[in-house]
């Protein structure tokens, strides 16, 4: 079992560098980042300044402009391997403690998706798999299908309109109570709860053919307590290998939807800081988001070990 | 055999880990004392009604007064500065009760006795020299601002400037929010920047949430002028303009600014709410890449662009009445703005004809004109943090395709804007006209042909001696004569093309009183003297 | 040799078309086929000019000689949705198109030679599979610099990777088929028998694959779009008409609702094609393809 | 008195080439501590006769004639009262026990599933339960075993363990379909051994389902054999193998290893195209005109001996 932990560790360690080193090159493609621009905005905060000769190398020393890429790469890493990650040239705080305040924000929002879409998906992927071609299977199959082609973005807006203008029922932005995290995680996890619902659905009808739940009914059980005592943990197998698949979408429209509700999170930050080209920011973001996505990936792994007893982690 | 329950153990332990680490590494950095992460206002904290709730446009990247002046001078109102400026931009004493001119360069202040900081200290020379050199250390423009050479403690209430040259702008310039006077006992983070600022203003620093972008102040019992009748005011970071207007149209905060423009309309009709245009002492304004070897060096093609705006639709139907269309360089209720000048009325007509007069033909009849074989076609940028300037930037793409000059509109960064502009393109900015309540700050550096401003390398001999004149010049209605005779230069030379005035949209709930708008603030200002009255009164 | 010509592809004949009988399918294809009809015949169909602005007329609200309602500028809502379906479905063919070029060259190439190059290729795809696609591609936008080509660039450096999967695998099984053998002793370039045969065999999994993509690469275009990394004023994109929609969510709502109308109706339309098209390959190539 | 009596059984299938007739009007009885094979060439219907005894085939099909079960119809009672039955009265043994048990819940936890819904125990005194069980069917240290997965047991004991699960509520029938396919020799041995012991130590009724007349021979009292969709020879273990009538049953034993391993010629017929009259003409060295156009009834030739065959008619 720990061969197998490590070896997923080694690959998510990997991704997290792989990410790190192309968005460093990719981030060195801005042009006219020089080291006028970092402290017209870095240092000064007005653009119209221009340094003098001398701030201007100090600048370079400080940010090692003048070696090679990979070099400057190797510097950037060796600092973030000790926690710094740089400062903003905004706000002029530390990149780590900018990215670690709004950290939860997006842990919440993500897991708050994740669970409002499990929630209602694999229920509605059971029932409607256990009554096959009913009035609800027909329902939930067709909006599983329109919300995996609406934009979440676009469903973001939607929401608004309906929801906290109209009725004026939930906050409309904002970071605070619960009531503000309802429409941003719907608006999320939709997409994730769609395919899930599809995919359940499938899963569900794959395992109701087999022969064991054939011998569950010869022991006298009813459909119910099949449902929930052999159906359910064999069907989230393949769910949760698609699971894995979700979260980098996940990620992706944390972003979006960050922006759309005003949400204090790293997808806000990155985009923010995308508009106002504050690079240490970027690339703490991102590999911030790196580390989340393979974290999550690990834990996804790992689930596996819990539910199907089958796979033997030694052998791997 | 590694059962299950370990299994399940262990992956638990690996996210409660990861949380934990993440929690406690983010209290480490995060020195002030900062309320719990999720501040929830209660509704009781509203109730006191003696509690304003303002929703803030930018992100609140810090509470340091020497770089970050105009938030925490003019919405914070956490310190004051030596100068004050009256909306008409006339200066008034603040901190010093009184200022003399010594000789050419220097200059005598005489505080106000009697002010204590907030942590009950007493305001002296000696803090004002040490908080004024700190905001020279920090931030490098306040000391192109100010030309400040030294600072002497004449005694415990008077202090002695020296300027590098002679400078009229002086006493104006110390009312620049940067030079905002905060104690030495100020808390700082290891970097040196104040986190927890210690003024003499009349609301006090109690504590800033950096997660929700959350500023908490108390009054200044003790403040030296009229004490304000609000307890306690919370600044919130809404930057999200859609989110600003509903937060106030639902009672989330009590007053905000610059709100989208389609809600301008339906939030004046709103019951519960009152909403504000004013205009501010900032320009929209169309620069040129560079007045020579380009379309532009002629006097004409400037002119017949200007004539080809109609500042009038894009001020009221584009800008839904956010913008105020422009006349001179600066807006008419300024002190020294010359109010008789008669700005460039919309006629496309005349623009045809003064582009036909430069000698601009449409030859190949598809409506671009050419000259020497070269179209008119150019690129217009502009960013994205100002709302107004992107539609604005399509307006005027299509009012001057109707007179034959093509224009294609790119939206990026200010700094990129730098790197992909020609000579050849323009560029629509909005600029701050009186950062420091003086003509000479604007003018000089827009218009003399060594303005840090004037990129487009317009330089005109008289414009020059004018601008240096007026900054020697102490005699107030001297002064007047020349900055009027600059701006009728400025006006009918016109090397660049100042579209409209920025109008603040400023939206507060009914119940908001005592609030006036002054003019001098970056975007808007609070004032000590606003209460929350009953909402019908 | 005529022995080896006689020989039908192994894997997969003409793209199946009994697909065609599911109704979804049907109605996806047409709904397709709309679009592209809009997208061509633009200038005909749309009453008015694109970018032609009327300021004095801003933001009304839809009614018969605007049925979409005109937008901050007064230009037609309406109109710009049509200019837009061109914009967007141009622009995603480019993404697919650069996608399965990039996706078939390196799946082929890994799979033919194998050994090292192999080894190298497919940690590569690994990796790119790994990383967060959304992320990594606003990261390429922003630096690059907004536009609809670099977006559309960016998004295409990372949509390659499941056809490389698909033509490796198919490669991987073809080469053992004996006929390749026969081929090469007769001396055919060992380029000219790749693209033959494999492109011939791939065209039904990449098909399949590439309308399902076409779908994502609309949403993700519009996406960018959304967040002003996209297309830039006046050029019509759902995605950037729906961010200036955003601004005026409560007066103008009909800013916001028709151009997302118009990318869920394409991506649906795509979507239930490519289901289609999935569930009509024969179960090897599906499960070749799943994997 | 008979424990099961089924009169005129028809089970037809509606698949999407055609009606499949997998029971097409069969007879049988069984009484009480009574073991009856059913063998027959696979594919002859005789797992669907017995699924169709608990009713567990699948919704699209259609069941006609009489199941009764202590004289009451088990066709006519709703889902509740059948789902008492199940398990309880009568319980079945499936073919490959890996797949007919839950590959990611515990043997116990399976094992343990009859006496909670049956007996309504809690879990821990089901687990007791299932221990003893697991000793009756002899595995080796069963507290420990429990807690294992079905694929971490051998094939011996994951039969077993299906029939430690058959025979948790004492049910009166047990109907075993082919319990030893599968297994190795030696294993089968055992296994046919234990189920030998059981049913007559705790008298309860088996209907052994098997094409294996080697098992059929160890374990049963009489024979039914089946013919694609109906019986078409019943009789005393002894007097079948003395004194087959039937032609199919004659070949059948032919075909054994005892009996010189003579194939028979032919195919037994797909179920969806039957043939007319009597379904073994084609292959019947006997077949006469009238084989071809009737279908020969049950014919009594011998004490407690039938045959479904013109010859004797």
């Amino acid at each position: 079992m720990l061969g197998y932990i490590a070896k997923r560790t080694a690959i998510a360690v990997f991704v997290v560098f792989a990410t790190s080193a192309l968005t460093f090159f990719l981030l060195s493609l801005i042009p006219g980042e020089t080291a006028v621009t970092i402290i017209q905005r870095v240092f000064v905060g007005d653009v119209t300044y221009n340094p003098s000769q001398a701030e201007i190398e100090a600048t370079e020393q400080i940010f090692h402009l003048g070696n090679p890429l990979w070099m400057q790469y190797l510097y950037w890493l060796n600092n973030a391997l000790h926690g710094n990650f740089g400062t903003s040239y905004i706000s002029g705080r530390p990149v780590l403690s900018e990215i670690l305040v709004r950290l939860p924000a997006t842990v919440e929002l993500a897991i708050a998706a994740t669970i409002l879409s499990l929630v209602v998906a694999v229920p509605l992927g059971m029932i409607s798999a256990a009554r096959q071609n009913s009035k609800t299977d027909y329902l939930s199959m067709a909006s599983a299908t329109f919300f995996i082609a609406m934009p979440n973005f676009w469903l973001g807006l939607i929401l608004i309109l309906l929801f906290s203008l109209h009725l004026d029922l939930l906050p409309v932005a904002g970071y605070g109570g619960l009531d503000n995290l309802i429409l941003p995680a719907i608006t999320l996890g939709a997409g994730m709860m769609a395919v899930t619902m599809r995919l359940m659905r499938s899963s569900v009808l794959e395992v109701l053919r087999l022969d064991y739940i054939t011998t569950a009914r010869a022991k006298g059980m009813d459909e119910k307590r099949i449902m929930y005592r052999h159906v359910l943990k064999n069907a989230m197998i393949p769910v949760i290998t698609v699971a894995g698949l979700q979260l980098g979408y996940l990620l992706g429209g944390t972003v979006i939807v960050e922006t759309i509700f005003a949400w204090p999170g790293i997808g806000k930050l990155l985009i923010d800081s995308i508009d106002a080209r504050d690079i240490p920011i970027i690339q703490g973001c991102v590999v911030f988001i790196a580390i989340m996505f393979s974290l999550l990936n690990l834990l996804v792994d790992l689930s596996y070990y819990f539910l199907d007893p089958r796979i033997k982690y030694e052998k791997v | 055999m590694i059962t299950r329950r370990k299994v399940a153990i262990i992956a638990i332990c690996l996210v409660l880990l990861s949380s934990i680490m993440a929690g406690c590494i983010e209290k480490e950095t995060q020195e002030p004392a900062t309320t719990p992460l999720m501040p929830e206002i209660t509704p009781a904290a509203k109730e006191a009604k003696k509690t304003l709730v303002v929703g803030e446009m930018w992100s609140i990247r810090g509470v340091d007064p020497a770089k970050r002046g105009s938030f925490v001078k003019e919405k914070a109102m956490i310190v004051d500065t030596l100068v004050e400026a009256n909306p008409d931009f006339t200066l008034r004493p603040g901190l010093a009760e009184s200022w003399e001119q010594i000789s050419d360069v220097q200059w005598k202040f005489h505080l106000r006795k009697g002010v204590k900081f907030h942590d009950g200290t007493e305001l002296t020379a000696d803090t004002v020299k040490w908080s004024i050199e700190r905001a020279l250390k920090i931030n490098p423009p306040v000391k192109a601002v100010t030309m400040i050479k030294s600072i002497e403690v004449v005694d415990k209430n008077t202090l002695l400037f020296t300027t590098e040259e002679p400078y009229a702008a002086f006493p104006a310039s110390l009312e620049y929010p940067n030079l905002g006077i905060v104690s030495p006992t100020s808390g700082t983070d290891d970097k040196g920047i104040i986190v927890k600022p210690i003024g003499t203003g009349p609301f006090k620093f109690e504590s800033f949430d950096v997660a929700t972008g959350t500023l908490y102040l108390l009054r200044n019992d003790d403040y030296w002028g009229k004490k304000p009748k609000l307890e306690k005011v919370i600044i919130k970071e809404i930057p999200d303009p859609a989110s600003r207007a509903m937060s106030v149209e639902k009672g989330e905060v009590d007053f905000t600014c610059d709100v989208p423009y389609g809600d301008i309309e339906r939030l004046k009709t709103t019951p519960g709410l009152k909403v504000e245009l004013h205009p501010t002492a900032r320009v929209y304004q169309l620069t040129f890449g560079n007045l020579s070897g380009t379309p532009y060096s002629d006097e004409r093609v400037r002119k017949a662009i200007s004539y080809a705006i109609d500042r009038e639709v894009i001020s009221e139907r584009t800008l839904h009445g956010c913008a105020e269309p422009a006349i001179g360089p600066v807006i008419p209720t300024i002190a020294w703005a010359n109010k008789g000048l008669k700005g460039y009325s919309y006629d496309p007509e005349k623009a045809r004809d003064l582009l036909a007069e430069a000698g601009w033909r449409d030859v190949d009849g598809d409506g671009v004109l050419e000259k020497g074989g070269e179209e008119f076609s150019v690129t217009l940028y502009t960013y994205p943090q100002r709302p107004g300037l992107q539609p604005m930037a399509e307006a005027i793409q299509a009012m001057l395709k109707d007179v034959g000059i093509k224009v294609e509109v790119r939206v990026m960064d200010w700094s990129a804007i730098k790197e992909h502009m020609t000579n050849k393109d323009m560029k629509l900015s909005a600029y701050a006209l009186a950062m420091v309540p003086d003509p000479d700050y604007y003018l000089r550096r827009t218009y003399h042909s060594e303005g840090s401003y004037n990129l487009w390398g317009y330089s005109n001999p008289e414009m020059d001696s004018l601008l240096e004149e007026g900054l020697k010049t102490f005699d107030p209605d001297k002064r007047q004569e020349i900055y009027d005779r600059v701006q009728e230069i400025a006006l009918d030379e016109v090397p660049l093309i100042h579209v409209a005035y920025y109008k603040v949209a400023v939206v507060m709930r009914d119940h908001v009183k005592g609030f006036v708008f002054n003019p001098i603030a970056h975007d808007y200002m609070l004032n000590p003297e606003m209460y929350i009255g009953k909402s019908n009164d | 040799m005529a022995y080896w010509f006689k020989r039908k592809t192994i894997l997969a004949d003409k793209l199946p078309l009994h697909f065609l009988k599911q109704k979804s399918v049907a109605i996806g294809l047409m709904v397709i086929l709309g679009l592209a009809f809009l997208a061509i015949f633009a200038p005909y169909l749309a009453p008015y000019d694109p970018v032609e602005v009327d300021l004095y007329n801003n933001l009304l609200p839809p009614s018969w000689e605007h049925p979409f309602g005109t937008d901050n500028l007064g230009r037609d809502v309406l109109t710009r949705v049509i200019y837009a379906t061109k914009t967007d479905i141009l622009a995603s063919l480019f993404i697919v198109g650069i996608s399965v070029s990039i996706g078939l060259f390196i799946g082929i190439f890994a799979g033919y030679y194998g050994g090292i190059i192999d080894k190298v290729l497919v940690g590569m795809m690994d990796t790119f599979l790994a990383l967060p696609e959304i992320i990594l591609a606003l990261v390429l936008v922003g630096a690059l610099g907004p536009g609809i080509f670099n977006a559309a660039l960016a998004l295409s450096l990372f949509g390659w990777v499941k056809y490389a999967r698909v033509s490796r695998g198919l490669t991987l099984s073809i080469k053992e088929k004996e006929f390749i053998e026969a081929t090469k002793a007769v001396g055919f370039g060992d380029f000219y028998l790749i693209a033959r045969h494999i492109v011939q065999n791939t065209v039904a999994p990449i098909t399949t694959l590439a309308a399902l993509h076409l779908g994502h690469a609309i949403l993700s275009l519009a996406a960018l779009g959304f967040l002003g990394l996209g297309a830039q004023p006046p050029m019509p994109e759902w995605g950037a008409m729906l961010n200036e929609g955003r601004v005026f969510l409560r007066v103008g709502w009909w800013l916001s609702v028709f151009p997302g109308l118009m990318i869920m109706i394409t991506v649906l339309a795509f979507n239930s094609l490519g289901d289609g098209l999935r569930d009509a390959l024969d179960p090897r190539m599906k499960e070749v393809m799943m994997k | 008195m008979t424990l099961l009596r089924i009169q005129d059984l028809k089970a037809y299938f509606s698949t999407g080439d055609g009606i499949v007739k997998a029971v097409d009007g069969v007879n049988l009885e069984i009484g009480e501590n009574e073991t009856l094979g059913l063998i027959g060439e696979t594919g002859c219907g005789k797992t669907v006769l017995g699924l169709s005894i608990l009713r567990l085939l699948s919704e699209n099909t259609k069941v006609e004639g009489k199941i009764l079960y202590r004289g009451e119809d088990l066709l006519k009672l709703n889902e509740e009262e059948m789902r008492k039955i199940r398990g309880k009265e009568i319980a079945m043994i499936f073919q490959n026990p890996l797949t007919s048990m839950n590959p990611v819940l515990t043997v116990g936890t399976q094992i343990s599933e009859p006496f909670e819904l049956h007996k309504g125990l809690k879990k821990k005194d089901a687990i007791k339960k299932v221990i003893e069980m697991l000793k009756l069917v002899r595995i080796p240290s069963p507290s420990e075993r429990i807690k294992e997965y079905p694929h971490e047991f051998s094939g011996g004991m994951r039969q077993r363990a299906m029939i430690a699960m058959g025979l948790a509520c004492e049910p009166s029938l047990i109907i075993a379909d082919e319990p030893t396919k599968g297994l190795d020799v030696t294993i089968q041995a055992q296994v046919v051994e234990l189920m030998k012991e059981l049913t007559t130590s705790t008298k309860t009724s088996m209907l052994l389902i098997t094409h294996d007349l080697g098992v059929a021979a160890e374990l049963c009292d009489n024979i039914a054999v089946m013919y694609p969709g109906e019986i078409v020879e019943y009789a005393d273990i002894k007097e079948l193998f003395k004194n087959p009538k039937h032609p199919y049953t004659q070949g059948f034993l032919d075909s054994l290893p005892g009996r010189g391993l003579k194939p028979m010629d032919g195919m037994s017929p797909s179920l969806i195209n039957l043939p007319e009259g009597c379904k073994f003409h084609p292959r019947c060295p006997f077949a006469r005109e009238r084989c071809k156009s009737m279908r020969p009834e049950m014919v009594e030739v011998g004490k407690n001996h039938f045959v479904r065959c013109f010859l004797y008619d």
